[in-house]
């Protein structure tokens, strides 16, 4: 009998083994009917789970290879059930946003499980075999779909975050020789008494950090982000700003902090201080770029910042009070599924605006309001979501970040708030631009948002509004595990 | 009725919402119904308005909250909720009625746009989000809202967003008020960091009560400053007041209408509703938050009414009018006249409006053109505009006695006469006055008297939809000042929560005669003036330097042109130079040198050096390239590699020892 | 009497020569007594830290060093039959030209 | 094992070493790398391990050094022509080198002296060999008779 937790691992590998052998007409019709199913079964999952209770739930375990610790152990905690929501929203969406080749579409669906199986892993060499699993498609995406450049893009994407995989397995094997175990439970209960002695502690650490932040990624090791993020298909730029983006954060949130609780103490304020200059420093490059694309990939790390800032402001500080935590954390794991969505509908428009015209570049449109006000208007708010507008899902989490990091580190706060000015000084910017003004004459052919298309928009952004106003059911999820895990870090 | 709508209250800003969310869901097939919808939404805000103001006049001090919770978060919640107290029920029923008289004067002013359900959707959404503004009893839910006026005020100044320059004042007054509302935004979180909540009231425990007072402590002062901020940005004061002036670029008379008599008040009323806030640690009402508005004020109610002098353009004079007033309101703030403040802001909202309705009438009847020198004679063409204008010109001058700005402005001044820690805000206050008069006599001078200049051939009186509202809110503003004289201050007992009594000795004051003898001075002084002035400004004439440097605005738009702005720029592309050449370029040094130790043990030194040229130059290519030019095929080459690895496995080893 | 230090110097010494040959030259037998080499300072360290272990000790060292050498003639003879077919191929035993391999 | 004799040893083994790596001509190379493979049987004897350092003798001198003798001869038209020395393994090797013996100074317990020994009997490594490394033993075998089988088809003569 298989668990509902491999079930939904194993439907997306499915689905890709099925466009792989039946070689269907319609791949897409066929990869959105697996993702609907996957979907049906995240559901089921949101439905079994016991959002009271704190631990891992609905949790499977098989001996795998016993002689190294490896076990086959998944389960769901409140995290890892958001982030699979996460997951089987992002993906369809995706597969709506344009129409993929059938091996992409079979690529996508490989990355899909590879992702349920990393936000559900509880031991590390199952996770680290998701983790990769998810880099190899994506590699493959960007090198044999991608635009311009993208052989360059491509390699450039595999050896950074494959070298920042090396390093955090190298760790991790250091940990395993010093504690014999994999299971990020007990880890996380060794954390911390300090899992590791000497030189070898930060060696570790640095390891896991560096192949985190290559991951999110984190000033300074962001640069392939707009690059990969640029020549990629629209399709394939929403799931992985949507999806894979969200393994780093996760990771934080699950590895590097737990494990290495006193070493993020002593090296918080050199984390706080790259927290800031990548929530400074990206939208401002954001704003000196002239492609939509790489635009929004910018400020996709100007948001993920945030979601680090409020991570290590609580834990950098071993003053922060227990609300102050409680809402940093809560800010942070509702900042991941905004920005999941969020960033993921950005890439969205862009993509319609590139069918369209052919072109991305910020001066190849203008006046747009007057030939398409419905996709301006619905583009609006994708935008003035991103800008942490209240009302709209960006704000809360964003608040409740702030809200958590300034009573620990007030001035790294502050400075930090100069990034959503410049967000919106980025977006005013580009609103400006493709919908002000006279209508560009190579834009006056544009056809304004089709059945299709507003399908598509709608649902995501109720969403966003949603959580804006009435964001309790998306806290319902995780209550109980920040509670949890507050204590833990206290 | 009265008790169903204190607890309630949030349905009179959901009303206009609604509305709004109505009129954008049917889309372009509304364009009838538009208009019937945003009204009926807003008259029963109105409607509502009225009935919750009933039940805080019968009893002095008079506050119902309903506080609940929006969210819970780990164990903690946030609460928001909704007050209704003499201050909020003063301003939702001035919003509400001037409101109503903007809805219905753009049935005409905008019948013939394209976009027009749009702009009623965006009229809505607007009242309904400054109406939510002053019933929140959380900063919070209070910052919402005011996004959400930020929100609606771009949207509707960048409402014809086909013109360049109407798209570049959206983005202008966006991030301005934005600057300030990040200010704000640090004031919540460090207020909610030290009182722990965010509710205005809430049975003693709220952060304007006093426990939540005393938790402040010092940073009372920041926090309060930091709030300012966001109230600067939005009330356009010193140096944040640059969008307001550029808004005027919204469609003629509404959106500046709006800028000029509700939204901007949101910040003043901000100020009023933190107030507790501002007075911790006060001595003799004193405090360094305080002070700082006090002076930030006076700059901009000075400045503001200099650069008046010098504009031409109808709807700018009374933009840099506004930005002058709101000055003065805080002004009054800072000096502790609060309620002074308020009712100086509810007073101009009535007659600034009068004001820009009649602008719009003036700019609808002479074919959109707005430069004053061309203008002229228009008084008998207009006649219901000449009048209902005349009478905003004077309450705005502050004319005693008959018309509702006279009060109010002495009032404030009497306050700030009284403020003892320097008499100099209130010398520069009554230079202030002084110019106001000056001004208005001018604008009035070259519009309506005088021959008919270019612009004023074939004009003709705007049709009724426009007019009557002039005349309601024209009535207005002279029938408010009943509630306001000293021998009657029913208002101002009403906003401190103590009983009024008539006492007609207290009609006359003291201050009423400097007031009178400004304004006389200022009116007679414009008279004499620009009374042959024919299409030329006499100042310009006999100053040239000064006027250029008025009507220039004192160049600060250059000024922030050239030093923040162009920082910002500046730092945005060394950003991008930095992520392009400095951090991707270690990266690709990375690549490099370990390149260069692979060719190295190849031994081709020359290849070495022209690799490593190349690597720096070939850029996009380069790295693919070099990633397969590593893979040199040669045995030794991956030797050399491995024996080098061993080697850095050994040095690990031994460093972890 | 040496020290155990003493002899992993030497037996360094001597792979790092091997390495050396085995890096450097053209010639491919050079890379073959270069491997070579470097397996018998290999062999060298097996059997000083047998020796040097505390007694008594199994001998292990020296069982692996036999095993080792026995392996290190089956690779000479394959490495020399080796260069002797490529060198009837390409009639040249210059590892330079040799790169079959090349990305 | 005095340190007079380790010290000659090591010098006449690193000599020759040396002079198999760097000689030009082969054949002079091969015979220093003969020679020493004598030094390293001479450290083995020194050790206690004489049987290693016999079937080092045997091995090495008596076969491997004779077949790369052979296939010099058999390539010789090639011999002289290929010259050239790569200096960046030089730089390889020095380094690798250097952190060997840093390595080695840096870990303590390796200044130590050896203490007395049985010496290690044929007999006992014949048990051995029969007993706990049966299979390693059957599996050498297995590998050389493979190399055995292997380099006589790559020097087989190519068809066509």
């Amino acid at each position: 009998m298989v668990g509902l937790i491999s079930a939904l691992i194993l439907i997306p590998l499915a689905g890709a083994i099925a466009l792989y052998i039946g070689q269907p007409k319609n791949a897409r019709t066929v990869a959105l009917i697996f993702n609907a199913l996957s979907a049906f079964y995240a559901l089921l999952l949101w439905q079994k789970f016991d959002a009271t209770a704190p631990g891992l739930q609905i949790a499977e375990r098989h001996a795998w290879i016993p002689s190294i610790g490896a076990e086959y152990l998944v389960g769901v905690d409140g995290l890892s059930l958001l982030l699979v929501l996460l997951t089987s929203l992002v993906f369809p969406f995706a597969f709506c946003a344009q129409r993929l080749e059938r091996g992409a579409c079979a690529l996508m669906l490989v990355m899909q499980a590879a992702l349920y199986g990393t936000f559900t892993a509880q031991n590390f060499v199952l996770w680290f075999l998701f983790y990769e699993m998810s880099l190899i498609p994506a590699f493959l995406l960007i090198k044999i779909y991608g635009g311009e450049n993208r052989d360059f893009a491509a390699v450039k994407f595999f050896i950074y975050t494959f070298f920042g995989s090396v390093a955090m397995l190298l760790a991790f094997l250091g940990i395993y020789f010093a504690k014999g175990t994999f299971d990020f439970a007990t880890l996380a209960g060794l954390g911390k008494s300090g899992l590791l002695t000497g030189n070898l502690k930060w060696f570790a650490f640095a390891g896991i950090f560096l192949g985190l932040a290559v991951k999110v990624p984190l000033f300074p090791f962001h640069t392939w982000l707009p690059d990969a993020y640029q020549t990629a298909p629209t399709g394939v730029s929403m799931v992985l700003t949507g999806g894979l983006s969200k393994m780093g954060v996760y990771g934080f949130i699950r590895l590097l902090v737990p494990l290495f609780p006193n070493e993020i103490k002593i090296a918080g304020p050199w984390l706080l201080a790259l927290v800031v200059c990548s929530i400074v420093f990206a939208p401002l490059a954001a704003w000196a770029q002239r492609d939509l694309k790489r635009m929004v990939a910018y400020l996709s790390i100007n948001h993920l910042g945030y979601c680090l800032l409020g991570l290590f402001a609580i834990t950098a500080r071993s003053t922060s009070s227990l609300i102050d935590t409680q809402a940093a954390l809560s800010g942070v794991f509702l900042q991941i599924f905004n920005h999941g969505i969020t960033a993921a509908a950005l890439f969205y428009f862009v993509g319609l605006l590139e069918q369209r015209r052919g072109l991305r570049g910020i001066d190849d449109f203008g006046g747009l309001m007057q030939r398409t006000p419905l996709l301006c208007g619905w583009m609006s708010v994708a935008m003035f979501s991103s800008l942490g507008l209240p009302g709209l899902n960006g704000f809360i989490g964003e608040f409740l970040i702030f809200k958590g990091s300034f009573a620990v580190a007030a001035s790294v706060t502050a400075i930090a708030v100069l990034g959503l000015l410049f967000t919106a000084v980025t977006f005013m910017r580009a609103m400006q631009s493709l919908f002000g003004g006279p209508l560009v004459e190579s834009c006056s052919g544009f056809s304004d948002l089709i059945r299709s298309e507003k399908l598509v928009i709608v649902p995501v952004t109720l969403l966003m509004f949603a959580i804006g106003i009435l964001p309790q059911f998306i806290f319902n999820i995780f209550n109980a595990t920040v509670t949890h895990m507050a204590r833990l870090f206290a | 009725m009265n008790s169903w709508i204190t607890s309630n209250v949030w349905l009179i800003p959901a009303a206009p919402i609604l509305a709004a969310l109505l009129i954008l869901a049917f889309g372009k097939a509304a364009r009838r119904a538009a208009a019937p919808f945003a009204v009926i939404g807003q008259l029963t805000a109105l409607t509502m308005s009225i009935f919750a103001f009933v039940p805080t006049l019968h009893s002095h001090g008079f506050r119902s909250v309903q506080n609940f919770t929006w969210f819970t978060f780990g164990e903690q919640t946030l609460r928001i909720g909704f007050v209704l107290d003499p201050l909020a029920a003063a301003m939702l029923i001035m919003i509400a009625l001037v409101g109503l008289c903007i809805f219905v004067f753009s049935i005409g002013y905008m019948a013939e746009d394209k976009n027009f359900s749009r702009f009623f959707a965006y009229l809505s959404f607007f009242s309904g989000a400054m109406l939510g503004v002053v019933i929140a009893n959380s900063l919070l839910l209070l910052f919402v809202f005011w996004e959400l006026v930020g929100l609606a005020s771009y949207l509707l100044i960048g409402f014809w967003i086909e013109r360049p320059s109407a798209a570049a004042a959206a983005k202008k007054a966006f991030i301005t008020t934005r600057i300030g509302d990040m200010g704000f935004f640090l004031g919540i979180l460090w207020l909610y960091h030290r009182s722990g909540t965010l509710l205005f009231y809430d049975g003693g425990r709220g952060c304007l009560e006093s426990v939540g007072l005393l938790a402040l402590g010092a940073s009372a002062t920041f926090i309060a400053l930091l709030i300012f901020c966001g109230a600067a940005g939005k009330s356009g004061q010193f140096p944040l007041h640059v969008w307001l002036p550029d808004a005027m670029e919204g469609p003629t008379p509404v959106s500046a209408l709006i800028h000029a008599a509700t939204m901007v008040a949101a910040g003043v009323f901000l100020v009023a509703r933190v107030y507790p806030i501002f007075l911790v640690g006060a001595i003799n009402g004193v405090t360094p938050s305080l002070t700082v508005v006090v002076w930030i004020g006076v700059a901009t109610g000075l400045m503001a009414a200099l650069i008046a002098v010098a504009q031409f353009d109808i709807k700018r004079i009374l933009a840099y009018s506004t930005v002058s007033q709101l000055g003065l309101m805080m002004v009054s703030l800072g000096v502790g006249g609060v309620a002074a403040g308020i009712m100086h802001l509810l007073a101009h909202g009535f007659f600034k409006a009068l004001l820009f309705l009649g602008a719009g009438s003036v700019i609808h009847g002479c074919h959109h053109e707005q430069d004053i020198r061309k203008m002229g004679g228009l008084r008998r063409l207009m006649p219901v505009t000449f009048s209902t204008y005349a009478i905003g010109m004077m309450a705005l001058s502050g004319v005693p006695f008959f018309f509702s700005g006279g009060w109010t402005k002495e009032e404030i001044l009497h306050a700030t006469s009284q403020w003892p820690r320097s008499h100099i805000p209130y010398y520069l206050m009554l230079v202030g006055v002084f110019l106001t008069a000056l001004y208005m006599t001018r604008q009035i001078i070259f519009v309506f008297f005088g021959n008919r200049r270019a612009a004023s051939e074939h004009v003709h009186e705007s049709p009724g939809v426009m007019t009557i509202p002039l005349i309601v809110l024209a009535v207005c503003a002279i029938l408010f000042s009943v509630v306001l004289t000293p021998a009657w201050p029913w208002l101002e007992n009403y906003l401190t929560g103590y009983p009024a009594r008539f006492d007609p000795h207290l009609l006359i004051q003291p201050m009423i005669i400097v007031s009178l003898a400004l304004v006389g001075a200022g009116v007679s002084l414009g008279i004499w003036m620009y009374r042959r002035a024919a299409g030329s400004d006499p100042i310009q004439q006999a100053q040239p330097a000064l006027f250029r440097f008025l009507e220039n605005k004192m160049w600060i738009d250059e000024i922030y042109d050239r030093t923040v702005i162009a920082l910002a720029a500046i730092a945005a592309r060394f950003s991008d130079w930095m992520d392009r050449y400095v951090w991707d370029g270690l990266v690709r040094g990375v690549g490099a040198i370990g390149h260069f130790l692979a060719r190295l043990t190849t031994g081709a030194d020359e290849r070495v050096i022209n690799a490593g040229v190349d690597e720096g130059t070939v850029g996009a290519h380069g790295f693919g390239r070099l990633m397969s030019r590593r893979h040199s095929g040669q045995i030794q080459t991956y030797l050399g590699a491995i024996a080098l690895g061993m080697l850095a496995l050994v040095l690990l080893y031994a460093w972890l020892g | 009497m040496p020290t155990l230090s003493m002899l992993l110097v030497v037996s360094a010494a001597l792979f790092c020569i091997g390495l050396l040959a085995a890096l450097s030259r053209r010639h491919a037998i050079f890379i073959l007594i270069g491997i070579e080499m470097m397996l018998a300072a290999a062999n060298l360290n097996f059997i000083a830290f047998w020796r040097f272990a505390p007694q008594p000790a199994p001998p292990t060292g020296v069982m692996v060093a036999i095993f080792a050498i026995a392996i290190a003639a089956a690779e000479a003879a394959v490495g020399l039959a080796m260069v002797i077919a490529v060198y009837r191929h390409f009639r040249t035993t210059n590892v330079d030209q040799l790169d079959q391999l090349k990305g | 094992m005095s340190t007079v004799a380790f010290a000659g040893i090591a010098i006449l083994t690193l000599a020759a070493a040396l002079a198999a790596a760097t000689l030009q001509k082969l054949m002079h190379a091969a015979l220093s790398f003969a020679v020493m493979f004598v030094g390293i049987s001479a450290f083995f004897f020194f050790l206690g391990a004489e049987f290693v350092g016999l079937v080092q003798i045997f091995v090495y001198i008596g076969a491997v050094a004779v077949l790369i003798v052979f296939t010099i001869l058999l390539t010789r038209h090639d011999v002289g022509k290929v010259r050239g020395f790569n200096w960046s393994g030089v730089f390889v090797a020095v380094a690798v080198f250097g952190g060997l013996v840093w390595t080695i100074s840096k870990t303590k317990s390796l200044s130590i002296v050896p203490q007395q020994i049985k010496p290690v009997t044929v007999q006992r490594i014949g048990e051995l060999l029969m007993t706990n490394y049966v299979w390693p033993l059957q599996c050498v075998g297995v590998l050389l008779t493979a190399a055995l089988i292997g380099a006589l088809i790559l020097v087989m003569e190519e068809k066509s």
